[in-house]
């Protein structure tokens, strides 16, 4: 290990009160999707990919731009100061939502320094990502932006051209391939005929692949690519190998995943193994985190009852031109 | 005869060509065992398996400029681009080889190429924007938006046999909410003419895709008011059929455009155009357009609702227009 | 006021921009020593240097995605489309993200990024396809189109200053060809007005860029005939001057729409579509739209010649308009 | 060096009547853009390039599809049966020009199994080149595609789609950067932070980069890649290296690199290197070579003169809705 690792390992992961946090924000990001699966056949579930996310992401100054893939980006809003309840507008369409109901479900407020889900189409947050970076390289400041996107999306022109151009410019900014196996109905293997970290060479930047199921794996290797572009080193490519271990939206059951597939990885899906290892390094017993879970599910809960509360958009949500 | 969706109607079409001609292939996201976006390609990967039903990776440019390539060497690939508002994706291969390739070699290169892509507001909410009018606008394409399960198939047809590159549109509303009747073996739709969807002498409405619906509801109303409403189906929008909808304005005088996508640079604009341009001495009203206002297609339901023209909206344009009495010189 | 060519005045209004604004920069290809193309950057590099002054990978659509998220930083990038044929390649960056942001984040997030790139016909008749009526049509673009050296510079200024994402579509054979006054000092065109090039009373023609100097041709000639014709320059595309327009319609009766991109589905439908609908009574005779036909622009000069609307062209179209008694009902 | 590799060698590079086919067609090309370069300032010049073009198609089938790249793709459709006269009535854009003056002046006739050139943007013929290989790829044919494309080039997005797509479907297609260390006025240090030929591995396909001075070393590198893809095993990414020698286009003095920055190219031009070998290995002497020179010269300026007498391109070249 270099010792540059060392240091983003130390400062990454060695605080019991950070790695609690850590795992309140995981289970956070459990129970607020579930909750939004349930009450929107049309969700896109996130469950097995909660460490992938929360590790790329938690270490963030507030001041660092994050660009979340748009499955599971809630709690990376959540972590940067969204309102839980708004969020819940925001999944349910609502006035209170943070795009009053414009903007698809799985939009964020601008306020957190984010880039915002303003269409469906992949590969063009990746730009605008990189144009974050930009801004910070242009400012000389030490901002950085970290990008999250999935496997499928890796093959869009989009992603090849941003790459490149964030290593000729030597740009700050962190792609993070949250690499679940699947796009849609497809899997893996058939779009991808190589490790997407072996992108990375071709642009001249570091590539490193990472068990997207262990949050502390994630943080280290993501912290060391930020602290990487905070100096001014430029930009670097991360592959996490996590799992979608439900559909594509709630709805689905998947029928075009062979029976089972999904075993072998539900069985080391990022929160009990974490919980685990809590428990084992005694920074949290069973009752603690019950208690938590319930505390969490009580304020989700919450959320949700007063995003119901919420008015359905109408005329002034509408804005623009909007006809009589 | 027989009774079948929207979407049954292309998956139908689709699956009758790659019957009849071997070089009839799919190349798509999730088109395979899944059967493509919202089943838009049922079954067509289990009756011609994974040589004829491709299943592509998240690169829309390239699947076009793929599908562009075979076709130079015989074969008649149909794209399908899962949703309208990825076609800017692969807007260069569009617009730069398939339109231009014809008439660039003199002829020498054809590309049979079919683009097939859901537009426009649906049950699921996704994707709504719908730019069909950028295409009808570029030389060398040419562009069918089908309104019923029979044209669905006839204009998919019809795309899979033509020459040129076919842009087919289609509308999400419609894919599972309609069920008509489809005629039974070859049904081929000419690229080109529209469709007489109401005959009607006070007012012609030229519509396209959902709301031609809406424009026949609306019409079923003012009949009640005493206005007889003459609906035209456009389905083709390149070529269109000036033809048929100058005749009509001949007989009526006043026109209704009605379209989902932005009113402002859409196909309405077109026609409306091309109207005040050849039958402006025939016209006893201004033209109405209706169409989306000036903002993105946003997401919330009651938002879409409003931004989508209504059936309402078409009628009270046809007031406005069969109202008026004449022009004032 | 000092005499310079159009694109001296383009490169004047960016670099007394990046004087005042230390947030205005400049992305593009060759743009750095080599001054851009057609010298359509030249001097600036040498004064702001590298920093302010990006020499990028042939990256479409990351130079405008990247342009974008640099703009939501608060930053006011311009990006350099070196020719309009290469927006095809950026499209999904400037249809979904620059002209949905702001709408989508209810007015959160502003996107002032400028897009430049180079059209139409010109003195090397390289890439001379124009796609502006797609982008008109796309609601959160604006889009401008200047024929003199003055407006040229003033509506880069407004283009740079505006907090929307703004395209300005630059003709190429005006680059090099016209020399004229431009005010010294601040000057800033709005997006939006038109400009009367000509007061007539006879016809009405709506031209743009390129066009506006054959429709003046046109018009000198047809003053010798005893045609007195009011050309409006448009210059801007979204938004248009409806006012300008409909109240000169208003007065003469007539009008006649020109512009070099295809005719079908151009601009010109727009603003004709809109005058049928607003200005249906005042007019005295169809309206005419003159446009490139509906073939890919040709490379060879003589037939880029035939393809491109002349100055008699224009004339014959004002012509049969203004002989027009009025509408036969 | 492999089996595959040596038998490689022995088909492309050991007959003395094809090498020196080879190098008339390398001259032949030399002759035939000067001339297209004399008469037209804005002709995209190929000198010093010749070795990278000739050798990556020379030893094509006539089924075979190439697709040259934009920079001196004439001698590509020469080799294959065009018309030189033709090709030069196409260059001043003549009505006997294969496009009769409707496409650009570097554009060909398909009917000798090429990509056309039919406008000015970047990167879609390396989509059209690949969907060759689709066809013949679902046909199980032997054909294989050849694709060239600049250095610049490889930055569009659509270098990456398409070579991900023909990875996952394995076509049979060979990608050829004609990597000419420049774009334009860019140089390729600014806008390339790593060489292409790491950017297969991406792919998981092969990536070669091959003196492309050296038309030897082209022809058994790119054969080899071809026989793989005959074969049936894929894909490749072959970076040829070599130097525009000129300008842009013919009327460029180029200001903006350094002076002197040619001269170690030009001293390893590719002809001249080639005439040498071609005396040292006694297959042709000096008199020979400069009879040959003459003789094609003769030949480019008889083409010439008869694509002068070709019409200027009128109403009927114009074609479909020609107005009056
Ligand atoms: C440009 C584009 N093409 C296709 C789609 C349709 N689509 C939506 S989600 C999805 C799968 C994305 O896969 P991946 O990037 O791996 O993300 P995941 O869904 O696995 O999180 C696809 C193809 C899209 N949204 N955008
Ligand atoms: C999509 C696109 N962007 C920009 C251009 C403008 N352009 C023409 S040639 C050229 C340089 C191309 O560089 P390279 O691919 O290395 O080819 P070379 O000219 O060196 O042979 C550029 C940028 C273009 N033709 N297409
Ligand atoms: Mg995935
Ligand atoms: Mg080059």
């Amino acid at each position: 290990m270099t010792e540059a690792a060392v240091g983003a390992r130390e400062s990454v992961v060695d605080e019991p009160r950070r790695t609690l946090e850590v795992y309140r924000w995981m289970l956070w990001s459990r129970l607020f999707e579930e909750e939004c699966g349930r009450r929107n056949p049309r969700w896109f579930p996130v469950e097995g990919e909660e460490a992938t996310i929360v590790g790329s992401f938690f270490d963030l100054r507030p001041d660092d731009v994050a660009a979340p893939h748009y499955r599971g980006p809630f709690v990376v809003y959540a972590m940067r100061g969204a309102e839980p309840w708004r969020l819940a507008a925001q999944a349910l369409g609502r006035s209170d939502g943070y795009s009053r109901g414009r903007s698809v479900p799985f939009s964020g407020p601008l306020s957190v320094n984010i880039v915002p889900w303003v269409a469906g189409d992949l590969g063009t947050t990746l730009g605008v990502a990189t144009g974050a970076g930009l801004a910070f390289a242009y400012e000389g400041s030490d901002r950085v932006c970290v990008v999250s996107f999935g496997d499928g999306t890796a093959n869009r022109g989009d992603f090849h051209e941003n790459l490149n151009l964030a290593a000729c410019w030597n740009l700050p900014v962190v792609y993070v391939c949250q690499h679940n196996g699947w796009a849609i109905s497809e899997s893996a293997e058939s779009y991808l005929p190589a490790p997407i970290a072996a992108r990375a060479a071709g642009y001249g930047m570091p590539g490193e692949s990472v068990d997207g199921n262990d949050v502390d794996a994630v943080r280290e290797t993501v912290g060391r690519a930020v602290q990487r572009a905070r100096r001014g080193d430029g930009p670097s490519l991360i592959e996490a190998r996590t799992y979608r271990l439900g559909g594509h939206w709630s709805a689905d059951r998947s029928p075009y995943r062979a029976a089972g597939a999904a075993e072998p990885w539900r069985a080391r899906e990022p929160l009990a193994a974490f919980a685990a290892r809590l428990k084992e390094a005694g920074l949290a017993d069973s009752d603690a985190l019950s208690e938590l879970t319930q505390q969490l599910q009580a304020e989700v809960t919450e959320a949700f009852a007063r995003a119901e509360r919420s008015p359905e958009p109408g005329p002034d949500e509408l804005g623009w031109e909007a006809p009589p | 005869m027989s009774r079948v969706t929207f979407a049954e109607a292309l998956v139908g079409a689709i699956a009758d060509e790659m019957r009849r001609d071997p070089d009839v292939f799919l190349i798509g996201q999730d088109i395979g065992p899944f059967g493509g976006a919202m089943q838009g390609a049922r079954g067509l990967f289990d009756e011609f398996g994974p040589r004829r039903v491709r299943d592509a990776p998240i690169s829309e440019s390239a699947m076009v400029g793929a599908a562009i390539g075979a076709a130079l060497q015989g074969k008649r690939p149909i794209v399908e681009i899962s949703f309208g508002e990825f076609l800017p994706c692969a807007m260069n291969q569009i617009v730069l080889q398939a339109a231009n390739l014809r008439y660039m070699t003199d002829g020498d290169a054809r590309v049979p190429v079919t683009i097939r892509t859901r537009v426009g507001d649906g049950p699921y909410r996704g994707h709504p924007q719908s730019y069909e009018a950028w295409f009808a606008h570029v030389p060398g394409l040419k562009v069918v938006m089908p309104s019923t399960p029979a044209d669905a198939r006839g204009l998919m047809t019809a795309a899979i046999r033509d020459d040129d590159p076919v842009l087919v549109f289609e509308q999400m509303f419609l894919y599972h909410a309609i069920r008509d009747e489809v005629p039974d073996g070859e049904h081929v739709v000419p690229i080109g003419p529209a469709r007489l969807a109401r005959a009607g002498l006070d007012v012609t409405v030229v519509a396209t895709a959902w709301m031609v619906h809406r424009a026949l509801e609306a019409a079923r109303q003012l009949a009640t008011e005493g206005i007889d409403v003459e609906v035209i189906d456009l389905r083709s929008l390149a070529p269109w059929d000036d033809d048929m909808v100058l005749r009509s304005v001949h007989k009526t005088g006043r026109l209704v455009v009605a379209h989902e996508a932005w009113k402002v640079g859409g196909i309405g604009a077109e026609i409306a155009a091309a109207v005040a341009e050849r039958a402006f001495s025939h016209l006893r009203a201004p033209i109405a357009r209706v169409g989306a206002p000036s903002i993105p297609i946003p997401s919330a339901a009651p938002l879409r609702t409003r931004v989508i023209p209504s059936a309402e909206q078409i009628g009270d344009a046809v007031r406005v227009t069969a109202r008026d009495a004449g022009p004032a010189v």
